[in-house]
């Protein structure tokens, strides 16, 4: 019986070469790729000393979808798809990165009421993140009712949008100088009201959870990551804000117009899971603000450029898109050699930075706090697979 | 000959408790599945049955026709040893318990000890179950289940210990028959801080959120019953409720009053009382995050048990007035 | 009802016969030690045969409760490389020898049980437990109080010499 | 990316049928079993989030009883194969399938898991292309993602294809359909 | 049964966990194993105590307690032998006293 | 703004735990929010945008819209639209009724391309398996053909019935809205 | 020899309840297709091939919780037939006698408490 075991049970090539740095006697446990807490098919190997981990090993690639590759076949606006697909909770803003790339390329003047609606939806979208990432987070750590509010929250905003763009999630919206469809009262009315009740929904998320004593003593104190790690690492978004650092494109390098609205930028010195957590609690605050301003200013005029070229072919010439994305720092650098397929697509995704650290933050720390510094961490797996 | 009516009361005790054991299963499957669904604003289990109220018997039913499978390098005979053992004490554990004035299976001096000693077994069955899947998650799963266990049973034991000193007999009728059928004649109001130990230790033993450590999903995927496939993993779920089940009942017994209430004392009432403290646990894992392993054990050794030992004193001395 | 009380015994002698050839002849721990369990099981029915349900009770608290899930736990915890198995034998002369070594005090204390002139108390009576509390308290304090020093004495003795004090960061 | 991550495995999907086979019990038992199809969490890419979104209070898959999404595959009936498999992922998903008990059950959920949906191109080398051609799918959902209804009626025709019927009303859309 | 007192019967059970006990003390290779054949072997001086105080006219009370206390002290030593075990493992590795004696493999 | 993260004192956080039960019964008292699907639908179903269809002529519901110009083919990122084409030589004038004044214009100068050659949609086919719902065909269409269905309770037995051939949908859509 | 009825009951019980145990898993034998082959008897482990057996030793600190609950159990059980006799016993020496042996309880719990048995860092040192 044992024999048979030792023999078959050799692992895969990865945990035979993560092997060869454990120490003796240790146990090695396949985190995924299908675990119910690295949010889809990130696979870490894990070295556990009991309840410890000595060493931490993720293994990517498991929903690599060729995003760069596809890049080079596909013409420019067959491309917009793709964008939804990278980081499916935030789509528009990686949408909004690649059109403010090739928008550079074509040099396009986008619309007023283009931006404002951009503005709008993108934070709109943010806000989905954050509460699918706060449900999840909670999953992670075991309370199973506040994805169930989070979600039906969620879900009226996923009707906002697609009131506009006619998806639920994995949106193409946004066009090179513009929006594909302009806002209908229906959106706007709705999007005011849900502004309102979400405002009412936050207290009962902060009394639910944020002040739990058992989710403060989970969160509070664990996941440590430094300024300089984090610089190191080239973490962004609400993870570096969580380690006290203020830095948001949306701020920092006003893209749009952002510059003309009036919001904070939360951050927390603690630079634990808890500060993390409740920048983003914050920050869907901030966002809401952020969408009434624009609503409230909303101009009129048309949503795309008077004149578009018929086939899009930019000149020779190479142009980067950032924007700050729920997760952090999107940047798309594209291409051009002048023809209507790029010469080359390269995305920027702030998971795969974010969980770069994870190695190194997670050693020496129990199970079950790891999972819970996976968890603050946000991460989508396709968007670091790509 | 007459052996018979003995003989029928214990056939009769046991086809009653086995009923018991059996629809309240089904019942507090449902129901937890329906409080779930309404704490989260849905309807949980509808279509199935009115009310959803025939999902648990297809759950069941589905599960018993489901494949059993056994790794090749498990332990073949621990390994199915475990579920059985897990649940084969559990119809002794109500043999004991004053149901109603009358309605109770066979009296017994030593009643509570009973109920402790064969409910320690599954811990035994949690960590042979852990031990011979022969995975890794299970493993890890099981010496969580262990060290929780274990040490939850410290205060949990002290707690009634408190009582017994207060009343001088482990016999769960005398005890009940010692409280009055006013809420204020219960036990819980001279004894809040052993009820409240007992309460936690017990949610903490049955391995019910928030201290659902051994079977984290998060964490462990399934725990110790990761492994267990089809009828085997129900069998486990099913001693699970029927451990809930048990640990309501002692508490009510212990601490509620048992079958006592305002007006007509009765069956009714004990049923009442268990249910509503079924409730509050099922209430309590739809509300809070898993605690951490380590703060689980430190709420135990550094919280729970001097707080117990104090309990105890409090009691030595009070009895002694 | 005798000849009932005949038979359960009759069984558990069995149990206790089964579960202990277990637990010598078995090479897994895991199967020595669940024999070693069933062992305990007879045992404690023993002592229900014979009017001491206390003492069964214990039995399978302290027993099967405890010591026997501090064994498995050990033998899950010190699972070396080549298993919690050992390793099987060439040729038994150790078996041989045991039986030897096991025989001669069995032949021994059975003729000095024979040859007993005790006279035995049927039917056994029923200690109630609080006279075994007395009984505790006052002849056996001694023990009693010793008892947990011993346990306490034994426990830290097990921690110095095991327990790796996790060093923090 | 080792070799076994490049060849796609085809499942082993024999089976036994049961001992006692009585048309009557076999016909309660699928009853049963389509009543209680317990999924396995499985999300690999967009659609999983869709997948979540049919659990939470909005869709409600509790009313069908396949609510109880379980981690591990020894306990479900039912893989819901959630977006986008990669070859990495194959030789995963293949085991996973295996290592579920029978009766099992798959659904293809969403474009990618049927055909690579939106990542199929000529010459594209990372992406499986349709999960039927590795494990036996019973239920194809297409969409990208699928709306939760989708999934939903997915969830109706797997069990309309173990019992012979199907068991809700049409939805008023779908009929026009 | 007639000729063997209920005496014993239970005396013979004893007898024989102590024997089984013997048996596999000798025979056993690893520690754990001596460690479970030595808890046989209490188990039948437990018994035969408590048969003695059960079934004869000693003192019922004293006899349980006795067994009482074997079984307390049972547990200390089990402890004791297991922290034992556990560091002797962790040193070599194995826990077969064999090899430890000769500190071979 | 870098704020502090509050902390907890033991009594406000055994407090807090009360809070949250506060919260979880009050929802449990509180309305659901599910829509039972199969008897109920969700209400913005109008607004989804699901697989595409063609659009029939106003006058004529039998033909679309479509002037075949493979607008959308070409822009469709994952090749899943195809346009079966069926070439015809039109005989001139007499039969046709539709244009007679066009051709007549036509016809005098050149009399050569008397019979014309006329494309005929036979079939417009659609992979909705490889679809990625991204709505550039029907941005792209200049006449606008093409229009998103709201149909959302696509599932199948076989990935082959959701090939769709949108020519016979649109007609048997038609046939079933006049009959019923 | 004592056969009462409640040693009787007990036995039913237990046979009964292990006959309940056994009987559904007997159907699940007789009514279950079986699908075989492929990793069906791998471990599962996330979906990948298990590498080592997973009894290897870890974490031996969990062992020192078995330790401590078995001195702490013992201890607390010889109260149980102390509590019968209290309420009736006469004076004051029993509380005094019971006293010193919780305060013995309580010393080795402060003791384990020093010693460190009881931390668990945020974090290690590997
Ligand atoms: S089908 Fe569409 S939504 Fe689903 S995984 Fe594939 S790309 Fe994502
Ligand atoms: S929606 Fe997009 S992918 Fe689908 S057919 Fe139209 S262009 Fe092609
Ligand atoms: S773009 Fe419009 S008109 Fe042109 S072929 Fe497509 S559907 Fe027809």
């Amino acid at each position: 019986m044992l024999h048979y075991a030792q023999e078959q049970l050799q692992g895969d090539y990865y945990t035979r070469a993560f092997q060869a740095g454990a120490q003796e006697d240790t146990l090695i446990l396949n985190m995924g790729p299908q675990h119910p807490s690295t949010h889809g098919v990130l696979r870490i190997i894990l070295e556990l000393h009991g309840e410890y981990i000595l060493r931490a090993e993720p293994v990517l690639g498991y929903v690599h979808r060729m995003q760069e590759k596809m890049g080079e076949v596909k013409t420019y606006p067959q491309y917009l798809p793709n964008m939804g697909r990278v980081d499916y909770l935030h789509a528009l803003a990686w949408n909004w990165a690649y059109v403010l790339a090739v928008e550079e390329l074509l040099q396009l003047e986008v619309p007023e009421r283009a931006e404002y609606i951009r503005v709008i939806t993108c934070e709109l979208n943010r806000i989905t993140s954050h509460l699918l990432w706060w449900g999840a987070y909670l999953l992670d750590l075991g309370a199973f009712t506040p994805i169930m509010y989070g979600f039906a929250d969620r879900e009226r905003a996923m009707d906002l949008l697609q009131i506009i763009t006619g998806s639920r999630l994995t949106y193409c919206y946004y066009s090179f100088g513009g929006v594909t469809a302009d806002l209908t009262p229906q959106f706007i009315d709705g999007t005011k009201e849900f502004c309102k009740y979400l405002r009412t929904r936050l207290p009962m998320y902060k009394d639910l959870v944020t002040d739990n004593m058992i989710l403060r003593h989970r969160v509070d104190d664990i996941g440590i990551i430094p300024v300089d790690m984090a610089r190191r690492y080239g973490v962004t978004g609400p993870n570096l804000r969580g380690s006290g650092v203020e830095h948001d494109l949306r701020r920092n390098t006003p893209y749009s117009i952002y510059d003309r609205f009036d919001f904070e930028i939360p951050a927390y010195e603690e630079c634990d899971a808890l500060a993390r957590y409740l920048v983003r609690m914050d920050e869907m605050e901030e966002s809401l603000s952020i969408i009434e301003q624009a609503i409230d200013s909303l101009p009129e005029g048309p949503v795309t450029p008077p004149k578009m070229p018929k086939v899009i072919k930019p000149p020779k010439g190479e142009a980067y898109g950032a924007v700050e994305g729920a997760r952090g720092v999107i940047g798309i650098h594209v291409i051009s050699d002048g023809t209507a397929t790029p010469y080359r697509i390269k995305l920027r995704s702030p998971s795969f930075s974010n969980l770069s650290l994870f190695a190194e933050v997670s050693e020496g720390i129990l199970l079950a706090d790891a999972v819970s510094i996976l968890g603050s961490l946000d991460l989508v797996i396709p968007e670091i697979d790509r | 000959m007459n052996i018979a009516p003995e003989l029928i009361h214990i056939a009769v005790a046991l086809a009653a408790i086995a009923a018991f054991i059996g629809l309240n299963g089904l019942v507090l499957v449902w129901l937890e599945r329906k409080v779930a669904g309404h704490i989260q604003r849905r309807p949980g289990p509808y279509e199935v049955g009115p009310w959803g109220l025939l999902q648990p018997v297809a759950d069941a039913v589905k599960l018993v026709g489901k494949q059993l499978v056994r790794p090749k390098v498990a332990d073949p005979w621990l390994y199915w040893s475990a579920p059985l053992l897990s649940f084969t004490p559990v119809f002794l554990l109500f043999l004991t318990i004053p149901f109603g004035p009358r309605l109770i299976g066979m009296e017994f001096n030593l009643g509570l000890l009973l109920i402790l000693a064969f409910s320690g077994l599954n811990v035994l069955a949690l960590c042979l179950a852990g031990w011979s899947s022969a995975n890794k998650y299970s493993l890890l799963g099981a010496a969580r289940a262990v060290a929780q266990s274990i040490a939850y049973e410290i205060p949990l034991l002290l707690a009634v210990l408190a009582i017994a000193f207060q009343f001088g007999t482990l016999n769960l009728s005398t005890i009940v028959h010692h409280q009055g059928p006013m809420p204020w004649q219960w036990n819980v109001m001279t004894q809040p801080l052993a009820f409240i130990i007992y309460f936690i230790c017990a949610v903490a033993e049955t391995n019910r959120a928030p201290f659902d450590l051994p079977e984290a999903e998060s964490e462990l995927t399934a725990g110790f019953h990761t492994e267990y496939s089809g009828m085997a993993f129900g069998l486990f779920f099913l001693a699970e409720y029927a451990y809930i089940i048990v640990i309501s009942c002692v508490a009510t017994v212990l601490f509620l009053g048992g079958w006592h209430g305002p007006g007509a004392p009765g069956f009714w009432w004990f049923l009442l009382k268990v249910y509503a403290l079924i409730m509050v646990i099922i209430w309590l894992r739809w509300t809070y995050p898993r605690v951490r392993f380590d703060q689980l054990l430190n709420i135990n050794w550094k919280w729970l048990l001097p707080l117990a030992l104090v309990n105890l004193l409090l009691t030595l001395i009070f009895v002694k007035m | 009802m005798e000849y009932l009380a005949y038979v359960a015994f009759g069984i558990y002698v069995l149990i206790i016969l089964t579960g202990g050839l277990m637990a010598v002849l078995c090479r897994s721990m895991v199967r020595a030690l669940v024999g070693l369990i069933l062992t305990l099981f007879g045992v404690a029915g023993c002592y229900l045969l014979m009017a001491a349900p206390f003492i069964a009770l214990m039995q399978i608290l302290i027993y099967v409760g405890a010591v026997s899930i501090l064994i498995l736990f050990a033998i899950m915890l010190t699972r070396a490389p080549a298993g919690a198995e050992e390793a099987p034998y060439i040729f038994p002369w150790r078996s041989i020898a045991a039986l030897a070594v096991a025989f001669l005090p069995l032949a021994v204390i059975g003729g000095m049980i024979r040859s007993g002139q005790v006279t035995p108390l049927v039917p056994p009576t029923e200690v109630p437990l609080a006279e075994l509390g007395q009984t505790l308290i006052e002849p056996y304090l001694l023990a009693f109080e010793l008892i947990s020093v011993i346990l306490t004495v034994a426990m830290a003795g097990a921690v110095i010499l095991g327990f790796e004090r996790r060093i923090g960061k | 990316m080792a070799q076994e991550d490049i060849d796609l495995i085809q499942a082993i999907n024999t089976q036994d049928p049961p001992v006692v086979k009585v048309e009557l019990v076999n016909t309660i038992f699928d009853i049963c079993r389509s009543m209680s199809l317990w999924p396995m969490t499985f999300g690999l890419a967009c659609c999983a989030i869709e997948m979540m979104a049919v659990g939470m209070a909005r869709f409600d898959i509790a009313r069908f009883g396949a609510e109880v999404f379980r981690p591990s595959p020894r306990q479900c009936d039912l893989m819901i194969v959630a977006g986008t498999v990669s070859r990495k992922m194959a030789p995963c998903v293949v085991q996973l399938y295996e290592q579920m008990p029978a009766p099992r059950y798959v659904m293809a959920l969403g474009n990618c898991a049927i055909s690579g949906g939106p990542f199929y191109f000529e010459g594209q080398y990372g992406i499986v292309e349709g999960v039927d051609k590795m494990v036996p799918v019973d239920v194809y959902v297409p969409g990208c993602p699928p709306r939760p209804e989708g999934l939903l009626e997915g969830l109706f025709k797997i069990q309309e294809k173990m019992t012979g019927r199907r068991w809700w009303p049409m939805p008023k859309q779908g009929e026009a359909v | 049964m007639n000729g063997i007192t209920h005496l014993e019967m239970y005396q013979f059970v004893a007898l024989l966990l102590l024997g089984l006990g013997l048996f596999g003390l000798v025979r056993r290779r690893s520690l754990v194993g001596m460690l479970i054949s030595v808890e046989l072997m209490l188990n039948g001086a437990g018994l035969s105590i408590v048969a003695s105080g059960q079934l004869t006219a000693a003192s019922g009370a004293m006899a349980q307690l006795a067994t009482l206390f074997v079984m307390g002290l049972a547990a200390a030593e089990v402890a004791l032998i297991l922290a034992i075990i556990i560091v002797v493992s962790r040193r070599f590795g194995h826990i077969e006293s064999n090899n430890l004696r000769t500190l071979r493999g | 703004m870098i704020k502090k993260t509050p902390k907890q004192s033991t009594l406000q956080g055994i407090k807090s735990l009360f809070v949250g039960l506060r919260v979880t019964g009050h929802n449990f008292v509180m309305p659901q929010i599910t829509t039972h699907y199969p008897r109920q639908e969700v209400d913005n179903l109008v607004t989804y945008r699901g697989h595409i269809e063609l659009v029939p002529k106003e006058d004529d519901p039998m033909t679309s819209k479509c002037i075949l110009c493979g607008q959308c083919a070409k822009a469709c990122p994952s090749n899943c639209i195809e346009l079966v084409i069926r070439k015809e030589e039109v005989e001139p004038p007499p039969a046709a009724e539709a244009q007679p004044d066009a051709d007549k214009e036509e016809a005098p100068p050149k009399p050569a391309p008397k019979k014309k050659v006329k494309r005929i949609l036979e079939a417009f086919i659609l992979d909705y398996n490889l679809c990625s719902l991204c709505g550039q065909c029907v941005q792209t269409c200049p006449v606008d053909s093409l229009e998103f269905s709201t149909n959302s309770y696509l599932a199948g037995f076989t990935r082959e019935e959701f090939v769709f051939e949108l020519l016979e949908r649109m007609r048997k859509k038609y046939k079933a809205s006049s009959s019923g | 020899m004592v056969f009462s009825w409640f040693h009787l009951a007990l036995i039913l019980f237990l046979v009964a309840g292990f006959l309940f145990a056994a009987g559904p898993l007997i159907a699940s034998l007789l009514f279950a297709p079986k699908a075989k082959g492929g990793a069906l008897d791998i471990p599962y482990e996330c979906g990948m091939p298990p590498h080592g057996m997973s009894w290897v030793r870890f974490g031996i600190n969990y062992y020192f919780y078995a330790l401590i609950f078995l001195a702490f159990e013992v201890d607390i059980l010889y109260l149980f037939p102390i509590a019968v006799f209290y309420p009736e016993s006469m004076g004051w020496m029993p509380l005094i006698k019971l006293l010193i042996f919780l305060f013995v309880l309580a010393v080795s719990l402060v003791y384990f408490w020093r010693k460190g048995v009881f931390t668990w860092p945020k974090r290690i040192s590997t």
